[in-house]
């Protein structure tokens, strides 16, 4: 019912074969842990998803401590780079969706 | 192109009527479609679709890149291929297939493998680009050598249950490069050899992949630059996601590039080992 | 079908290895899908991808349905035909491409109209059906006979730069009559003679067709059940709607129907005038 | 700046042939005046939309009183009968979407 203030609710997808880091699953509807802080950035969330929710091959996720090359990173389907990258604020209901670019024909 | 059409003859009319009667082409499109030419880079999954309704949409000049043969295995895809052309040169069969939708169109075979040595020449002879390959080293060639070169790119892809599509170095669009700065690790790269591909997957894409040529030869602007479509074919999702702009600091298409001449594609993704003197 | 397969043999494994390799499909989604047989109303615009996709897939039998012969101003959709084979049946050149894609498959050529006298009998023979028609007497016709039969429709429609995919009368979708228990008045309707379309546009929703046959073929759910997809190619953006359920009172498909047999579709359409004694 | 409370901002879209009745343009952003009333219907908004932003070919969009047979109606992307037909509240933001259906193939 109440959703406390110091959490934020979002929805995360993992797409084109991301979701085989994340138990096979798409699409998570996440309450994320602001752990005292104000908000919550777009690099704080990957590195909560990384650390909380990943379950499998992490190289194919993160690398070097950000997302690794290769992924495009959609908030409510816009590329992140327009909002401003990791620094981005992400707000309570947002869309984040991870999709691994393929190469295949 | 040696010469430009300004009319159409009686069976041209027949034959393009339908694609006439919609506004959005009418006779000054369907006269920029038959005046203007594409290079189709891979001849397979997307390949197929984009080169036979190309054929179709009258498009006068069509040239294919791909140096493998037709295998078993391509035809639950590769639709414009068939049974009997197993172990033809792709090129060959795909030139078949697009000449009996139209017997006039010209095709271009270009059997070879496409490579630093010979991209930029190839593509420079066509209006219009298709990245109809698979594999990320093309990827990044077919995109520095378009910039090169100053053309647009319609790049899709496929594999398992999922497909994309967008724009290259179009109006103000993002290169592949703007994307994609840096290249994935090699070990975290799939093809359709080890994922394997659902053949209807890379048949919707291509099939967009022919219309957004179709918008850029006709005159119209493309749907998807600055834009990408992601297609989910598990649950029938489409998502068409708004893009960053070019990238002006783009090490190939900024406005001061480091990447002025082709370089070695197979050493960037890191798919072949650096010579160990250097 | 006349007998069952077990087993695929090794030109099969092969064959369909990329497809296999899918999770989605696996070995038993491909026996599944060799067992199977869909009807296709229409071999035009959009029969001509679903045809040539569902015959990649390893679909065991294909029936298509229609009764008119190529023309020139088919080829720029309808790229099954060929400019060598104007004049023939569309029915036999479906067939040509069809088995030159996969020579074991099965096609059963029906070079006729779908008429109220053919249809049940017709669909009764196929485990899935495809409305790939142009007119709307006979969507309304094959709706009926398809829930007369108990077989689920996958029904695309395409006009212009759009187009329009759904599942009826499967799993608690509703039924053509579900969403439309009258037809239009007959001087709001368009067809592709007049109002013309781009090739694409059906391209891209028989390929989405085929998809949504392969999904009911190996098991699956479909994707747009209770669900509609619209396309516009204008600016290439995809809807995907949730439709009502099925209507427990439709004429057809409800608790109660009052059409338990065919009617007259071009007096209910209106696209002929009742006969002057009644 | 301020939208009046007597009236009710939606985007209304005319896809699959319907743009022909309403200037050739498929996407309108509207305020519907509520003269008077506390609430807008989906059959009232109609009536409006053919009486005041209609330009052409009336029997395309509406035959006796209601929408003509053939057209599907959405609200945010879900089909009208869903939420009540005619009777169903517009909401102020709403996306409502008349879609002809198509016969061609
Ligand atoms: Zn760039
Ligand atoms: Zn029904």
């Amino acid at each position: 019912m109440s959703s406390s203030s110091d959490s934020i609710q979002v929805t995360v997808e993992f797409r084109a074969g991301l979701e085989l880091c994340f138990n096979d699953q798409k699409k998570h509807e996440l309450e994320v842990p602001l752990n005292d802080k104000e908000s919550l950035t777009l690099g704080a969330l990957i590195q909560y998803l990384a650390s909380e929710l990943l379950t499998k091959k992490p190289e194919f996720f993160i690398q070097n401590d950000t997302i690794r090359p290769g992924i495009l990173v959609l908030v409510n389907d816009a590329d992140w780079e327009i909002l401003g990258g990791e620094d981005a604020q992400v707000e309570k209901g947002d869309n984040i969706t991870f999709i691994s670019t393929l190469h295949g024909g | 192109s040696s010469f430009t059409k300004d009319s159409l003859d009686n069976d041209e009319i027949a034959r393009f009527s339908r694609q006439l009667l919609t506004p959005y082409i009418g006779m000054k499109g369907q006269l920029n479609i038959c005046n203007s030419s594409v290079l189709v880079i891979g001849a397979g999954g997307l390949g197929a679709p984009v080169t036979m309704y190309l054929a179709g949409t009258g498009i006068g000049r069509i040239g294919l890149v791909d140096f493998d043969t037709v295998e078993v295995s391509n035809l639950h895809r590769q639709v414009m291929h068939r049974e009997s052309r197993v172990g033809m040169a792709k090129t060959r069969s795909g030139l078949m297939s697009a000449k009996a939708i139209n017997s006039k169109l010209r095709v271009n075979e270009h059997n070879e493998a496409l490579s630093v040595d010979n991209a930029r020449q190839l593509i420079s002879q066509y209006d219009i680009v298709v990245d109809a390959s698979d594999n990320i080293a093309t990827r990044y060639l077919v995109n520095d050598a378009c910039i090169l070169e100053g053309k647009p790119l319609v790049s899709g892809s496929a594999l398992k249950m999922e497909g994309q599509l967008s724009v290259y170095g179009y109006k103000g669009s993002p290169c592949y490069r703007c994307l994609h700065p840096k290249p994935p690790p090699a070990n975290t790269i799939q093809n359709c050899s080890d994922g394997g591909v659902l053949g209807v997957v890379p048949g919707i894409i291509g099939v967009l992949q022919a219309l957004e040529v179709l918008k850029i030869a006709s005159g119209q602007d493309p749907s998807y630059n600055q834009k990408m479509l992601f297609f989910d074919g598990e649950d029938g999702s489409f998502r068409v996601s708004k893009m960053r702009p070019r990238n002006p600091e783009c090490d190939v298409c900024g406005d001061y590039p480091t990447i002025t001449e082709l370089i070695d594609y197979q050493l960037f993704c890191g798919s072949k080992k650096p010579r160990p003197e250097l």
